[in-house]
């Protein structure tokens, strides 16, 4: 079954290469954005195959949090600034 | 071993490569960017030589010495965006 | 059969990893250099996943995949390059200058001859047939470090003057942020999307940077993701309209950003005091006393990164009297 | 008969995912991709949770499977309207 999975992640590799395309492509920021929302998901998959392709466990909470923080990421991109409130001198 | 073998290729092939951007790069914010690829490629060789092959038992004390080094690298850049700002903050009421 | 699959993988990994830093680095707009960067830790977390070092991959998931990036993200807010139109054709203004050709030819060479050293170098170490390893010294005497996951044994326990060490750098660099200015600006009031994902996503951040300290003892985990994930909270709580980040005022941040630092020595001393090494715990009571300094390294670590994306010194790091006394906006419009 | 089950589970998760960033290259317009990515993102790691829960036989294990597949389900949710909200003021880039 392993080996099975092994072959998964690989295809799972691919899928987030497909994905990087559009990351530098673009062209807008929502695209990139969007592409980098996928690379999260795609890599808690991987990470979620590996678990048991490596025999550790520890790997499924790496997932946890890469879902956790990619989400962080995806806030901290569309953040929006106070209108007119910046503070600058 | 081909395994530590290409993963600590590519962490020189990392560090190479952010040595030279941080090098060849004029604007502080790419400069930083390479600084901090080339500390990746490092703490990738240091992985790859803390890495002993698959059902073994990896070597702790490499992997101590990134986790320390992650942390180092993201209090140095943050300082470094801080006087980035502060010299652009300078620069501007000249 | 899994080998090859394997094999595959490693080559479209590191092909991936090197393909993001080059372009990481081409980037001309910013922003995408940012959004670069922030894959390339994605992938370099499957990397360490990959290499059997799923503390590091924590790590690296927490702090190379999110807060670095939002670190400069908020950083690029204030980058006048960030504002001109990525799909406009290069505008030659001085910040895209380059360095002559000769000189960059010359840069190139250097650093390739350098990286071939280097390269010598490691191939020379990895092919000693049987090298000898602290590993082996940590494994023997694992039991008397009073955890069982061998990463924390080393930080904690074996070579607690690092981490301490370390702990005094993020302390320094923490105060060189704090000296250098006021905070940047804030971020405007969370819209219903925003509230209701930081409603859920700063207590999930919480309980998993509290569920990976304490496991950091015997499972991959431990005070530095659990400080990263708990500074990822606080970001959170700002980009949704809190200038303070859900960090304490006065006092009680400064006790905050001390507290690794101080707790870590104060145990030292404490050794000291009762007859032994600095730092030399006493294998009965190194479990319990590697917790109290990893609680305390939580707290300032997760305070030090949310202050750094704070970007400077933030009004609630004075107290209201001292705020009064000293009034920013008076002093700071002074030539 | 479990693994075979699981096995297929997993396939079509993957399939899931690539068709998620197919589209994400293929389709025309930005609304369009956000529809492919969160088709990747709900049905391509439920899929694949739901294999590796069957392979599981530690329960904890697989609660926190589960509960990872639930984060990001609320996760893209919330991502993919911040995305669309700031792809609607054109902000950017």
């Amino acid at each position: 079954m392993t080996g099975f999975l092994a072959w998964a992640a690989l295809a799972l590799m691919l899928s987030l290469l497909l994905g990087l395309i559009r990351v530098l492509r673009g062209p807008s920021a929502a695209d990139r954005l969007m592409a980098a929302q996928l690379l999260g998901t795609t890599g808690v998959g991987l990470l979620l195959l590996l678990a048991p392709v490596l025999g550790s466990a520890a790997l499924i909470d790496v997932a946890l949090v890469l879902a956790l923080l990619a989400v962080v990421a995806v806030a901290a991109l569309t953040g929006r600034e106070v209108p007119g409130g910046q503070d600058r001198d | 071993m081909t395994t530590a073998l290409l993963y600590g290729l590519a962490g020189i092939g990392l560090a190479v490569l952010g040595l030279r951007g941080s090098l060849a790069q004029v604007s502080l914010l790419r400069r930083l960017l390479a600084l901090n690829l080339m500390g990746s490629g490092v703490f990738l060789m240091l992985g790859a030589v803390a890495y002993r092959g698959p059902g073994l038992p990896p070597d702790p004390v490499p992997q101590a010495l990134v986790l320390t080094g992650i942390v180092v690298a993201v209090s140095a850049t943050a300082l470094a965006l801080a006087l980035g700002r502060r010299l652009r903050e300078t620069q501007d009421h000249d | 059969m899994d080998g090859i699959a394997l094999i595959l993988l490693d080559a479209l990994l590191i092909l991936v990893l090197l393909g993001l830093a080059w372009a990481t680095l081409e980037s001309r707009d910013p922003r995408r250099g940012v959004v670069l960067f922030i894959a390339f830790g994605l992938v370099l977390a499957l990397v360490w996943a990959r290499l059997a070092a799923p503390d590091v991959a924590l790590a690296e998931a927490a702090i190379g995949a999110g807060l670095s990036g939002a670190l400069l993200l908020a950083a690029l807010r204030d980058e006048p390059e960030a504002g001109h139109d990525p799909s406009e054709p290069e505008p030659a203004t001085p910040a895209r200058r380059r360095l002559p050709s000769l000189t960059n030819w010359a840069l190139g060479l250097l650093c390739l001859g350098l990286g071939l050293v280097v390269t010598w170098a490691f191939v020379d170490a990895l092919s000693v047939a049987d090298p000898e390893r602290l590993a082996g010294q940590v494994m023997a005497r694992i039991v008397e470090s009073g955890v069982s996951n061998p990463v924390t044994a080393v930080l904690l326990n074996f070579r607690g003057y690092d981490t301490l060490l370390e702990l005094a750098v993020l302390l320094a660099a923490l105060l060189g942020i704090l000296a250098l200015g006021p905070e940047r600006g804030g971020y405007a009031p969370a819209g219903p999307v925003l509230a209701g994902l930081a409603g859920w996503l700063i207590p999930g951040l919480i309980l998993t940077g509290g569920y990976l300290l304490w496991v950091g003892a015997h499972a991959p985990g431990g005070a530095f993701q659990a400080g990263a994930i708990l500074a990822a909270a606080a970001v959170i709580r700002r980009l949704a309209g809190d200038r303070a980040a859900g960090l304490p005022q006065g006092l009680a941040l400064r006790a905050l950003s001390l507290a690794g630092v101080a707790v870590f020595l104060g145990v030292g001393l404490a050794l000291l005091v009762a007859g032994r090494p600095f730092l030399g715990f006493p294998p009965t009571w190194a479990g319990t006393l590697i917790l109290a300094i990893e609680s305390a390294a939580t707290l300032a670590i997760g305070a030090t990164l949310a202050l750094a994306f704070v970007g400077g010194r933030p009004a609630a790091w004075d107290s209201p009297q001292q705020r009064r006394a000293l009034d920013p906006t008076q002093v700071r419009n002074q030539p | 008969m479990t693994e075979l089950i699981a096995g297929a589970l997993i396939a079509a998760g993957i399939l899931f995912y690539l068709a998620g960033s197919i589209g994400l290259l293929r389709l025309p317009d930005i609304y369009c991709r956000l529809h492919a990515l969160t088709k990747a993102d709900n049905l391509g790691l439920g899929l694949l949770v739901a294999g590796l829960v069957l392979l599981t036989d530690d329960l904890a294990v697989a609660l926190k499977l589960v509960l990872i597949w639930l984060l990001v389900l609320a996760a893209s949710a919330a991502g993919a309207h911040l995305i669309a909200g700031q792809a609607r003021r054109g902000e950017g880039p």
